[in-house]
């Protein structure tokens, strides 16, 4: 807040009244620690402080300032308007007077007066307590207390069993059998195809040729069979196929005795 | 002078080589289950009270130290702690009396912004701690002080802080309109009347 | 018992922060030269004979020790109960079924290397112990369980471990793939639900 104002020490023009600070300008923290400052020449409680009296010190040390050193601190110039205002507001007839009333802006500035005041003189009380290191000491080099962690192991004996039966089964040399598939063979499908479709006077689907488990395992496997049957039961011209488009439904039915072999849809 | 029991002796020894100032649960560590842990430290405060050396509780832990009317015998040049500017001293103090509480109370008692430097400072001692966010906009964050604190100022805790009772019982820990409620306003006026 | 004086506290306090064993010279530098020091220095040792710390003389220098009988406290042995590894655990399986065994055989039947601290590890827990060298070229460290092992696993001796046909019957030796595959597909039925 005493920037700008630099080293320089200010004193005020020399009018030796015993309630005015003569000390330079840097020794304030901002204009709540330089208002702070002035209350106390009133050498009386805070609470009892003249708000009035306190803003007539606080301008008169500005004016006085601004006369040797123009540039001071914003935040002086401001609390400075600001209290001409509040000086003004507190001698205007009361019913003049804006909300808030300028009563509770003067008991507000007295009250962070009073909460500054007692922080800084907590400040010094604690800093004057016994402190470790200055006014009591420790144990320069303590030894230290030591806790040694000693693992405790637990185990039980499944676990070592089973993580032996692991091992070995990890181990042991894998043989690999390869399941029989529930499957219809070709020649399968070849056969009853061939003798379901003479039965079949009129175009009959696919899916009527199969045996009647459809969901068992071996549905896919009796389906893609008895397709590779037809086609080659078609080559051989004994039936004949027909699909109204791609991915439409196959219909077979019994080849006609003029049908050249070969010669399918 | 009654023997001191054995329990008691390892709770004075314990003490005597703790690197620093121990709780009662770190004690336990090391002196076991069994024994009455408590009467055991108070027996030993009593003991040493008179003494060259006392065995003092700081925010809930122990530590021996040097009796402090006899800092003139054991002070050495550099035992002095680095000075505090007046700026930390004051922001630590709000910090200790009105805890937790945020940077922008801290400036607000202060009238002055608090420099960057001087949270830092006081965290950098150990004094200082972050403690959580305060839950209003800007989430601030808030500050308290540390048990480091308390062993370093001879505390047993913030109830001993130095007039403490008086300044609670007077309101000046408490924000300005809470105060302002209190007081309904009027005082200012009739002292500036006289 | 006698409330000591300002000079005996004096010393007292300044045995309690000294660095390292102090002599009565550097001592003086300290509590002044009034005081009959030898004579505190005996008061002191007395007072604190039977006590947690005491304060003895070597070579001339005074210090405060703690009383030798108190060493455990000082350092505290914790036990702290921890399971064993998957590698510690077949590493032990194997030592148990096959020992005495060498380091290499343990990692021919494990199919993997067997890490150092596996074996540390096994050693510390007290249920394996070097059992002599294998006359092989290299003469390598050979390794069998104790009798703490048995203990702890409530064996009589090592005939009461499971055989091959044991484990069989229990599914122990059920290929692990196989276990695995069952576990595939099921997590893929899963994800297909999802």
């Amino acid at each position: 807040m005493n920037n700008g104002l630099g080293e320089d020490l200010f004193t005020l023009p020399a009018m030796p009244r015993p309630d005015m600070l003569t000390v330079s300008f840097d020794h304030w923290e901002g204009p709540l620690d330089l208002l702070l400052s002035l209350a106390r020449t009133q050498k009386v409680d805070l609470r009892e402080i003249s708000i009035l009296a306190l803003t007539e010190q606080y301008l008169d040390f500005i004016d006085g300032a601004q006369q040797v050193k123009l540039e001071l601190a914003a935040d002086y110039l401001v609390m400075a308007a600001w209290l001409a205002y509040l000086k003004s507001s507190l001698l205007l007839p009361r019913q003049e007077q804006a909300d808030p009333s300028p009563e509770e802006m003067a008991l507000r500035l007295q009250l962070r007066l009073q909460r500054l005041h007692a922080m800084r003189d907590a400040a010094a009380r604690l800093m004057a307590r016994d402190r470790v290191g200055r006014d009591v000491f420790t144990r320069r080099k303590p030894e230290g207390l030591r806790l040694v962690r000693k693992a405790l192991w637990r185990a039980n004996l499944y676990d070592l069993i089973q993580a032996y039966g692991q091992i070995r089964a990890r181990t042991q040399p894998v043989v690999h059998t390869i399941a029989k598939r529930p499957v219809m063979t070709l020649d399968e499908a070849i056969q009853r195809v061939s003798a379901l479709v003479g039965t079949a006077l009129d175009w009959t689907r696919l899916e009527a040729f199969l045996p009647p488990d459809l969901d068992s395992p071996r549905a896919k496997s009796a389906l893609a069979s008895s397709f590779v049957a037809a086609l080659e039961l078609a080559r051989q011209g004994r039936l004949e196929i027909q699909q109204d488009g791609i991915f439409q439904p196959l219909y077979l039915r019994a080849a006609t005795p003029q049908d050249a072999p070969g010669q399918i849809l | 002078m009654i023997e001191p029991d054995d329990f008691l002796r390892a709770v004075e020894a314990a003490l005597f080589v703790a690197e620093a100032p121990i709780t009662p649960a770190e004690l336990r560590l090391h002196v076991g289950e069994r024994g009455d842990l408590p009467a055991a430290l108070v027996t030993l405060a009593d003991h040493y009270a008179g003494r060259g050396v006392n065995l003092v509780e700081r925010g809930g832990r122990w530590h021996f130290q040097t009796a402090s009317d006899l800092a003139h015998v054991l002070r050495r040049e550099k035992d002095e702690p680095r000075k505090l500017s007046r700026a930390a001293m004051e922001t630590l103090a709000i910090i200790a009396y009105h805890e937790p509480v945020s940077r922008a109370e801290i400036e607000a008692i202060r009238g002055v912004q608090v420099a960057k430097g001087t949270l830092d400072v006081l965290m950098e001692s150990g004094w200082v701690r972050p403690a959580g966010r305060r839950e209003v906009p800007g989430r601030p964050l808030i500050y308290a002080t540390s048990v480091e604190f308390l062993s370093h100022f001879g505390l047993s805790s913030r109830r001993d802080l130095p007039g403490m009772d008086d300044l609670r019982a007077a309101g000046l820990l408490d924000p300005i309109d809470l105060a302002l409620e209190g007081l309904g306003g009027q005082s200012v006026l009739e002292n500036d009347d006289d």
